[in-house]
């Protein structure tokens, strides 16, 4: 496969990715969109590395690839905090603070 | 590396682990002695005092470790004290609010591995650092945010932490476009590969814009700034006076690596032009009508973000001027937070009605007040208007004529939402609604603070002094 | 007394801002204390700057007392202080109305006293500064800082619509002077670029040379400032509202004091800065000083609010000030100067008066009184003459100061002198009739028929004010003589026209103001031949 | 000549003096037993150190009989500078004896007219401080000086016309005094301003009189607005003279100015301070040389003046207004003299009409002081045999100002006829005619309808003290022989060189018999008319003439309408009721302020609190930086 499709395939991701998290309702899901979006951007990573044959990009992915679980552990633990004080997961209806 | 030199790093390096230990220790004191007191918060602030003794006055010195990942430099001694003030000032606060919670250790511990962050975000000779740090810091916030466990905590958490982690994905593209096209992380490299005069190539455009785009973010420009008022509105107090006054900073400092790379580039100038004037307009004008003071500040943090890019234009006066206004800027958004703070009942904070009469009943709390909200304003001889000045001052020199121009009229408009504070502590006589009882702790801080804004106006002199040894990258 | 004399300027300016926070001190129970503490320190900076005022040199251009100490090294600002002839007048004014404002204010100020009297001292340390300082940036810091103590003592202690008064005196002058603090920078910039070194010091910034349409724009930015804060037609409209609001203290020091910062900031920084820009802007000037001149007091004569009435007559009395310092002809500027004295005095003692009568019945509406000539034949002889006064009645004050503006600036500006003379006229209008209804005919309120006159407190803080209003009418010269000089120099300064702009940095560095040797006086013909060569 | 002649300041002094001592200690130390005193002999001192000065200025020869003194320099700056200086020459001198010796003999009479008034020590203190101003105004070396007497006593006349202040209509009166007076001293400013500034550009800075007269040349040939400058510099110092001595179209404030006390008319509205015009064009005389076309116009409006005062007063039935509108008519006569170019004709007018006409406002004062008030005419009647001495002096003064030989007004009225006459323009000298003739009708109305005929009143009326009588009979006695005395010695002292004008004219004599002859007629007329029947049925007949004459041509209505109205609803709706509340402040002040706080709430409106708006937001934002960079 060469670089180009790699890195298109990567942008349409990320793209796909940013538009379902513009578009879903459901908290979870929209976390587990901007999880998608990160793996698009380490697509991206991985294709300059093919491209470059560097391994700074590989590790740049593995980073990234801890962090998301991090913030995935965090941000799980803040979606169940705001599912049981506030009943739903819709994030139309989470907006008290405003204006 | 001679041995001056050793002790130097040595030292420097002996401060992130230092708060990593005393990080810890605030998270386990509570866990061992089961007890419910202030212990953590003490520790972290004498932690915290402690480490700001170990600067030495004047660190010219630059050293690369750890490959390039980190860099110490002046710039790094100039900051990192600055972050610890303002985790010592935070952990101060936080011993008197009731959302410190005194013996929850792992607010403590979030607190400081948010500084942490920081520290190591300013620090960052490389984009995955910058990275790792950013992260390190946004996750901390994001817990630091729900702490309370209260549903306006929750929905501002994540609110946090959902905008945290979208923003996140835009970095990641930003980094690897940015080193996909110019094939190194290195801040220093990238700047060498990106020839000047010559255009940027597209996709290196876009990593930029990515990465513009993300800590504009972190810094809350407008339109990047959405998230801002409803967590500082949502957060427990002392975590709102640390995002808007550290975070800001480490975002800034940041963003200002970016522009100077992109600095080669008309486009990227114009588009911080373009950010800035509007930061400082919409910024300044939903101030305007806001009741929350926590949402007040939370938007007056908006346009100083816009204010403090536009130093940006001035070179490294701008950033002498702009590592100025972010001390001053902090000591008078971590005091007007304090206020908060001390008088809050529950986490959405204080509305600006309820100070009515507040001159009356708590007169030194209205005076601090006054002068934090004055030097927000920037009236002379509070240290706001001597920041404001070097900035414009800067960014005058930069030839932004019109961008100062457009920041004095907004900062003027400005004037009318921090008067309104005012008008209600001394103006009007409603019964009082909040009763406050600030503790030795919140008196310490106010008092410190308050000396800070209206010591570093009138003597400017000093720090400055210290900013423009420390803007030299 | 060494000390004292050593840093005069320094003593005097700070003195009541140290006072202030004294006062802050004192517990706050103990308000006979904070009341002749407050008072005795005014007195005492009085009595201080009557050695600067004796101590003089009248015969020098040259500013006085100065003082230069670094401040902030970096960027050039020092701590810049001197006196010429002008603003000896001013700081002497505002020594002087100061300890009657607070006499004035002993009982109509019953809530937070301790708090007040720290802001009118502090205040005073404010228009102090403004007046002294010869460092552009410590300038604009006094300038903007005075604004806090008088935002505070109008809202706090002012009338119902304080607050909304308060944030409007605030915010309008503060968008008037934020585009001045932008063009401050800008020319401190353009002068290292021109000389090498930073320096906000007055006169680097008038040897600072620029081409006219630069000029124009910094001109403009710090017109506009100066425009809101005489104010000029139509910039004027917080005055009304900040002067009936605010305090009798409050008024007495912002009619008397703060209004003349405006023209003072014409004389001392926007004319002689910008010489070209200013001749072709003073017509516009003249105008609007002249508009304002007829505008304001046809205005003032529809009040029915006595307060409000005389806030619109300063702006009739301020237009004829700018008219006399856009003529750029000695005797007219000389006039405006004193005029500026005289329009304090008289401005100061009305609102002195018409707080006499609202601590009295309450109330400032002209309908309410009538016929106190008879309960109150003291206060109706004082009040008459501080009305005639006003009114430019020659033999005092008024006239001695609106005769110079008006025959000198007719040489430069006939029309407009002409127009001013009426709308001088049109004072008598609204005055006398103000007046007639207040202290003549029949006494139409029961309440008013036994109203005390005058106590020896209030005799004690109008007698000096009447002493002076009379003085200067009868026997104006040595305060013109104090002018003079500083006059010349600005008038000179002011006919520098393009040669700064034209010559540049060499030649505009012998500016009059800094040098001893003044120019002959600027003569008709010279203005004549300007206008000319403006076409 | 004598520059330094130090005995001119006590000229002032005295009754500067009078004022303070009055002023500020009357009530308490001198009260009334002291305060008319004091005031009197501080006149009294005046005029004796006047006196002095004329003897001294007598001794000097014809050419050079010029007194002067600068006290201190009064105001200097630039190029202006302006001494405290006076001026003491024939024409001031006649004005300055004038003036002390009436003021004196008014303040004797009102130690009795003002007795027991709460007032008292008030009332001559502004009485001592308007001739001091007076004396200022006369005696002032420049301008700007004499401009500081003239508005001076501008203000005393203020405060004595509004003296009883409790009535509103006395301090209206005043009011407008003062405000008419005000609008005339605009012209003598602009014109001053106008000389001054044309001066200046030819490099002559000094102001006193002399260095004008030396250059009032200059300004000849300089053409202004279309006019040559002297013109228009004369037209313009005439309106500020028009104010001050009440002629058209400035007149109206003198009748109200009646309200005053009348020793206060007799003394300001009629003897000095209204005819301060008349004495000002004489001293501008060097300006006036130059402008012909400003001397037309001063006759024709003196013309007009005294015919139209003459008319009005014909109708009047309160004694005071009548005698008001009799010195705005007889001014008219001293602007015609000095319009056909005879200024000592004009100044002698002045002299014989001070004695004459102050004679008639006191014995006016002496009966309402004796009707306890009462000022309608037609409320009297019958007086002659209470009142006899007043009576007596009223009749010689009636007879003084009808022009009957060898009255003092026969003399003075005649030579200005005769001036008038001489200038050429028929009409004005028969206008002039007719006004005399009208004067004697309306001077004998007034003398049948209070000594003559039907009592038409139940009390009883007194006659005068001593005080009141005495004064009035030393003035009776200059109305008498005033004339002689003023034609043989006055006018020569005033002119030496155009003495010999007077009886040069071949018709002078026709003149002078048509003139008495019509002064008789005046008279018969008088007696004719008031016979009540003729005069009601007269009264019938020209209903709505006599309306008009009655309401004195609605001349006040019409200013009222046409100037103050419109100025105030221009004060009232258009400049602060729009323009200032409306556009400035509600537009575009608070207008800006509350379209800034609207936009804020606008904008405020797009953060809803869904964070997914906000997440767009940031897509929308990065979209806009990516599509501008590419």
């Amino acid at each position: 496969m060469p670089f180009e499709h790699l890195l298109v395939l990567s942008f349409v991701l990320f793209t796909l990715a940013a538009a379902g998290f513009l578009t879903h309702k459901n908290i979870i899901v929209l976390l587990m969109f901007a999880e998608l979006m990160l793996n698009a951007a380490n697509i991206a990573l991985v294709a300059f590395s093919k491209f470059s044959g560097a391994l700074e990009p590989q590790v740049f992915v593995l980073m990234v690839f801890a962090v998301a679980a991090a913030e995935a552990g965090v941000g799980l633990a803040i979606v169940i905090l705001l599912a049981r004080s506030l009943k739903t997961l819709n994030i139309d209806t989470v907006k008290n603070l405003r204006g | 590396m001679n041995p001056e030199m050793a002790i130097y790093a040595g030292q420097s390096l002996a401060i992130p682990l230092t708060l990593v230990l005393a990080g810890l220790t605030a998270l386990f004191i509570p866990i061992i002695t089961r007890r419910d007191d202030s212990t953590p918060g003490l520790v972290i602030l004498t932690s915290s005092l402690i480490l700001l003794t170990f600067f030495p006055s004047s660190g010219t010195a630059f050293i690369s470790m750890f490959s390039g990942a980190l860099t110490l430099s002046p710039f790094t001694n100039y900051l990192w004290p600055f972050f610890l003030a303002a985790l010592a000032f935070t952990a101060l606060i936080s011993l008197h609010a009731r959302d410190g919670k005194p013996g929850s250790g792992e607010y403590y511990f979030l607190l400081s591995m948010a500084a942490l962050g920081l520290i190591f975000m300013v620090s960052a000779g490389e984009l995955l650092t910058i990275f790792i740090a950013v992260e390190l810091l946004s996750v901390c916030l994001y817990a630091l945010a729900a702490i309370n466990r209260s549903p306006t905590g929750a929905e501002a958490g994540y609110k946090y932490f959902l905008l945290g982690s979208f923003g996140t994905g835009m970095l990641v593209m930003g980094f690897a476009l940015v080193y996909g096209t110019t094939g190194t992380l290195n801040l220093d490299a990238i700047k060498l590969a990106l020839a000047p005069g010559l255009p940027f190539h597209p996709l290196t455009s876009a990593g930029f814009i990515f990465l513009i785009a993300g800590f504009s973010f972190k810094v809350a420009l407008v339109p990047f700034h959405m998230w801002v008022p409803d967590v500082y509105e949502g957060s427990p107090t002392p975590v709102s006076a640390f995002m808007g006054a550290a975070v800001k900073a480490g975002g800034i400092v940041v963003l200002y690596r970016l522009f100077a790379i992109t600095a080669g580039a008309p486009q990227f100038r114009e588009i911080f032009w373009a950010l800035a004037v509007i930061t400082m307009v919409l910024g300044n004008l939903m101030a305007l009508p806001q009741h929350n003071l926590k949402r007040l500040l939370a938007y007056s943090s908006v346009s100083h973000a816009g204010y403090i890019v536009t130093g940006f234009f001035g070179g490294s006066e701008g950033l002498k001027a702009a590592l100025f206004y972010l001390v001053v800027y902090a000591a008078a958004t971590i005091g007007a937070f304090a206020v908060v703070a001390a008088l809050e009942k529950d986490e959405r904070g204080v509305m600006v009605k309820d100070l009515a009469g507040l001159s009356g009943r708590h007169p030194y709390l209205a005076a601090a007040m006054t002068l934090f909200i004055l030097s927000l304003a920037g009236i002379p001889p509070l240290a706001g208007f001597f920041g404001k000045f070097y900035v414009f001052t800067a960014a005058l020199r930069g030839g932004c004529t019109w961008l100062v121009v457009i920041a004095l009229l907004m900062s003027a408009v400005s004037a009318y939402y921090y008067l309104r504070v005012l008008v209600a502590m001394y103006m009007e006589h409603e019964p009082a609604a909040l009763e406050a009882a600030p503790s030795r702790a919140m008196g310490l801080a106010l008092s410190l603070l308050a000396l800070i804004v209206t010591a570093l106006g009138i003597f400017s002199g000093p720090l400055l002094r210290l900013a423009q040894s420390a803007a030299i990258f | 007394m060494n000390f004292i004399d050593a840093n005069l300027l320094t003593v005097i300016i700070m003195l009541p801002l140290a006072g202030a926070l004294a006062l802050l001190l004192v517990p706050k129970g103990k308000t006979a204390l904070i009341k002749n503490m407050a008072f005795g320190l005014s007195a005492a900076v009085f009595i201080i700057s009557l050695r600067l005022y004796f101590g003089f040199d009248e015969t020098n251009a040259a500013m006085q007392f100065t003082v230069d100490k670094p401040w902030l090294p970096d960027w050039g600002i020092n701590y810049r202080l001197g006196v010429d002839g002008i603003s000896l007048l001013m700081l002497m004014l505002t020594t002087f109305l100061t300890p009657l404002a607070i006499l004035a204010s002993f009982d109509y100020i019953q809530e937070h006293q301790k708090a007040f009297y720290a802001g009118l001292l502090a205040l005073q340390t404010g228009m102090l500064g403004v007046f002294a300082a010869l460092d552009v940036f410590l300038f604009y810091v006094f300038w903007e800082a005075m604004l806090i103590p008088m935002y505070f003592l109008i809202g706090v202690w002012g009338g119902p619509k304080r607050i909304y008064a308060a944030l409007k005196f605030f915010i309008y002058t503060m968008l008037g002077s934020v585009l001045m603090l932008a063009a401050i920078i800008f020319i401190c910039l353009a002068h290292k670029e021109q000389f090498g070194t930073y320096s906000f010091s007055l006169f680097d910034f008038y040897r600072t040379a620029f081409d006219l349409k630069t000029q124009l724009w910094l001109f403009a930015a710090f017109a506009l400032a100066f425009a809101i804060k005489v104010p000029l037609v139509p910039f004027h409209t917080w005055l009304p509202d900040a002067h009936v609001e605010a305090p009798t203290a409050g008024s007495v020091l912002l009619a008397g004091v703060l209004l003349k910062m405006g023209v003072y900031g014409y004389l001392r920084f926007a004319v002689p800065m910008f010489p070209a820009a200013a001749q072709s802007f003073a017509p516009w000037l003249a105008g609007l000083g002249v508009i304002g001149v007829i505008y304001g007091s046809l205005v003032a004569w529809s009040q029915p609010d006595m307060k409000k009435m005389v806030a619109y007559s300063s702006v009739a009395h301020m237009g004829v000030i700018v008219l006399g310092i856009s003529a750029f002809e000695p005797a007219a500027v000389s006039g405006a100067v004193l005029q500026m004295v005289n329009h304090g005095l008289s401005t100061g003692a009305l609102f002195l008066l018409v707080g006499v009568l609202y601590e009295r019945r309450h109330t400032r509406m002209i309908e309410d009184y009538g016929g106190l000539a008879k309960a109150m034949p003291g206060f109706s002889a004082i009040f008459m003459i501080v009305m005639l006064s006003s009114v430019g009645l020659p033999g005092l004050n008024g006239f001695v100061g609106e005769f110079l503006i008006l025959f000198g600036s007719f040489r430069t500006y006939p029309w407009l002198a002409a127009a001013a003379v009426l709308g001088v006229i049109l004072s008598a209008v609204y005055m006398l009739g103000m007046y007639q209804r207040v202290v003549f005919g029949p006494v139409r309120h029961e309440e008013n028929r036994h109203l005390p006159d005058l106590s020896v407190r209030e005799w004690g803080y109008l007698l000096p004010l009447l002493a002076f209003i009379i003085f200067i009418g009868v026997y104006p010269a040595p305060f013109l003589r104090k002018t003079d000089a500083a006059v010349k120099a600005y008038v000179s300064a002011a006919a520098r026209q393009q040669d700064s702009a034209a010559e540049g940095q060499g030649s505009a560095a012998d500016s009059s103001l800094t040098n001893k040797n003044v120019n002959p006086p600027h003569s008709y013909k010279a203005g004549r031949r300007a206008a000319k060569e403006r076409r | 000549m004598n520059d330094f002649y130090p005995l001119l300041k006590w000229i002032i002094l005295p009754p500067l003096a009078g004022f303070i001592l009055n002023g500020l200690l009357g009530r308490k130390f001198l009260g009334e037993k002291w305060g008319g005193w004091l005031g009197a002999a501080a006149i009294l001192a005046a005029f004796i150190a006047s006196c002095l000065c004329l003897s001294d200025l007598l001794s000097l020869p014809v050419e050079s009989r010029l007194l002067r003194d600068t006290l201190f320099n009064w105001i200097s700056a630039g190029n202006f500078s302006i001494d405290f200086a006076l001026r003491f020459d024939p024409l001031s001198a006649v004005m300055a004896m004038v003036v002390t010796g009436v003021s004196f003999l008014i303040h004797v009479y009102s130690i009795g007219y003002m007795r027991g008034d709460k007032g008292f020590n008030r009332y001559f203190a502004y009485l001592n401080l308007f001739v001091s101003f007076m004396l200022i105004l006369v005696l002032a070396d420049n301008p700007i000086l004499m401009f500081v007497g003239w508005e001076g006593v501008g203000l005393c006349s203020y405060l004595l016309i509004g003296f009883w202040y409790e009535d509103e209509k006395n301090a209206a009166a005043g009011k407008k005094a003062f405000i008419t007076n005000r609008v005339g001293d605009a012209g003598f400013l602009i014109g001053l301003m106008l000389m001054f500034g044309l001066l200046a550009s030819q490099g002559i800075f000094a102001t006193d009189f002399a260095t004008l007269a030396r250059n009032v040349n200059l300004l000849d040939g300089k053409i202004v607005l279309g006019f040559g400058a002297p013109t228009i510099i004369g037209l313009l110092m005439f309106f500020g003279a028009t104010g001050k001595s009440a002629q058209f179209p400035l007149y109206v404030w003198l009748p109200d100015a009646m309200a005053g006390p009348t020793p206060v008319s007799a003394l300001i509205h009629a003897a000095t301070m209204v005819t301060a015009g008349v004495y000002m064009l004489a001293r501008m005389s060097f300006l006036y040389a130059l402008a012909p076309r400003a001397l037309e116009a001063v006759l024709v409006v003196g013309c007009f003046t005294a015919f139209l005062g003459a008319v009005i007063a014909t109708l009047q039935s309160d004694i005071k207004k009548v005698l008001a509108y009799s010195t705005i008519s007889q001014i008219g006569y001293m602007f015609m003299a000095v319009g056909a170019g005879s200024y000592a004709a004009g100044v002698f007018h002045l002299t014989t009409h001070a004695f004459f006409k102050a004679l008639l406002f006191l014995a006016a004062g002496s009966v309402i002081h004796g009707m306890s008030g009462e000022q309608d005419m037609f409320k009297m009647g019958g007086l002659s045999k209470e009142m006899r001495l007043t009576f007596v002096l009223t009749a010689a003064g009636c007879l003084a100002i009808s022009g009957i030989p060898p009255l003092a007004g026969f003399y003075s009225k005649d030579l200005v006829l005769e001036h008038v006459h001489a200038h050429g323009i028929p009409i004005l000298w028969l206008t002039g005619l007719a006004t005399a003739g009208l004067t004697a009708y309306y001077i004998t109305r007034l003398l049948i309808l209070t000594f003559l005929g039907k009592k038409n009143f139940a009390t009883h009326a007194h006659e005068s003290p001593l005080i009141m009588t005495i004064p009035m009979v030393v003035l009776a006695a200059l109305a008498l022989t005033g004339g002689w005395l003023g034609s043989k010695y006055l006018l020569t002292f005033l002119d030496p060189a155009a003495a010999t004008l007077s009886g040069a004219d071949p018709e002078a004599h026709r003149l002078m018999l048509i003139s008495v002859v019509t002064a008789l007629a005046g008279i018969a007329s008088g007696f004719f008319f008031t016979i009540p029947v003729l005069s009601e049925a007269l009264a019938l007949k020209f209903r709505f003439a006599r309306e008009v004459i009655r309401n004195k041509f609605y001349v006040d209505e019409i200013y009222e309408f046409a100037i103050i109205r419109p100025l105030k609803w221009t004060a009232d709706s258009v400049f602060f009721g729009f323009v200032d509340s409306d556009m400035i402040d509600g537009l575009m002040v608070n207008g800006a302020a509350k379209l800034t706080y609207r936009a804020g709430l606008i904008i405020r409106k797009v953060q809803t609190g869904n964070a997914q708006l906000y997440a767009l937001a940031f897509t929308g934002g990065l979209i806009l930086l990516l599509y501008w960079i590419m």
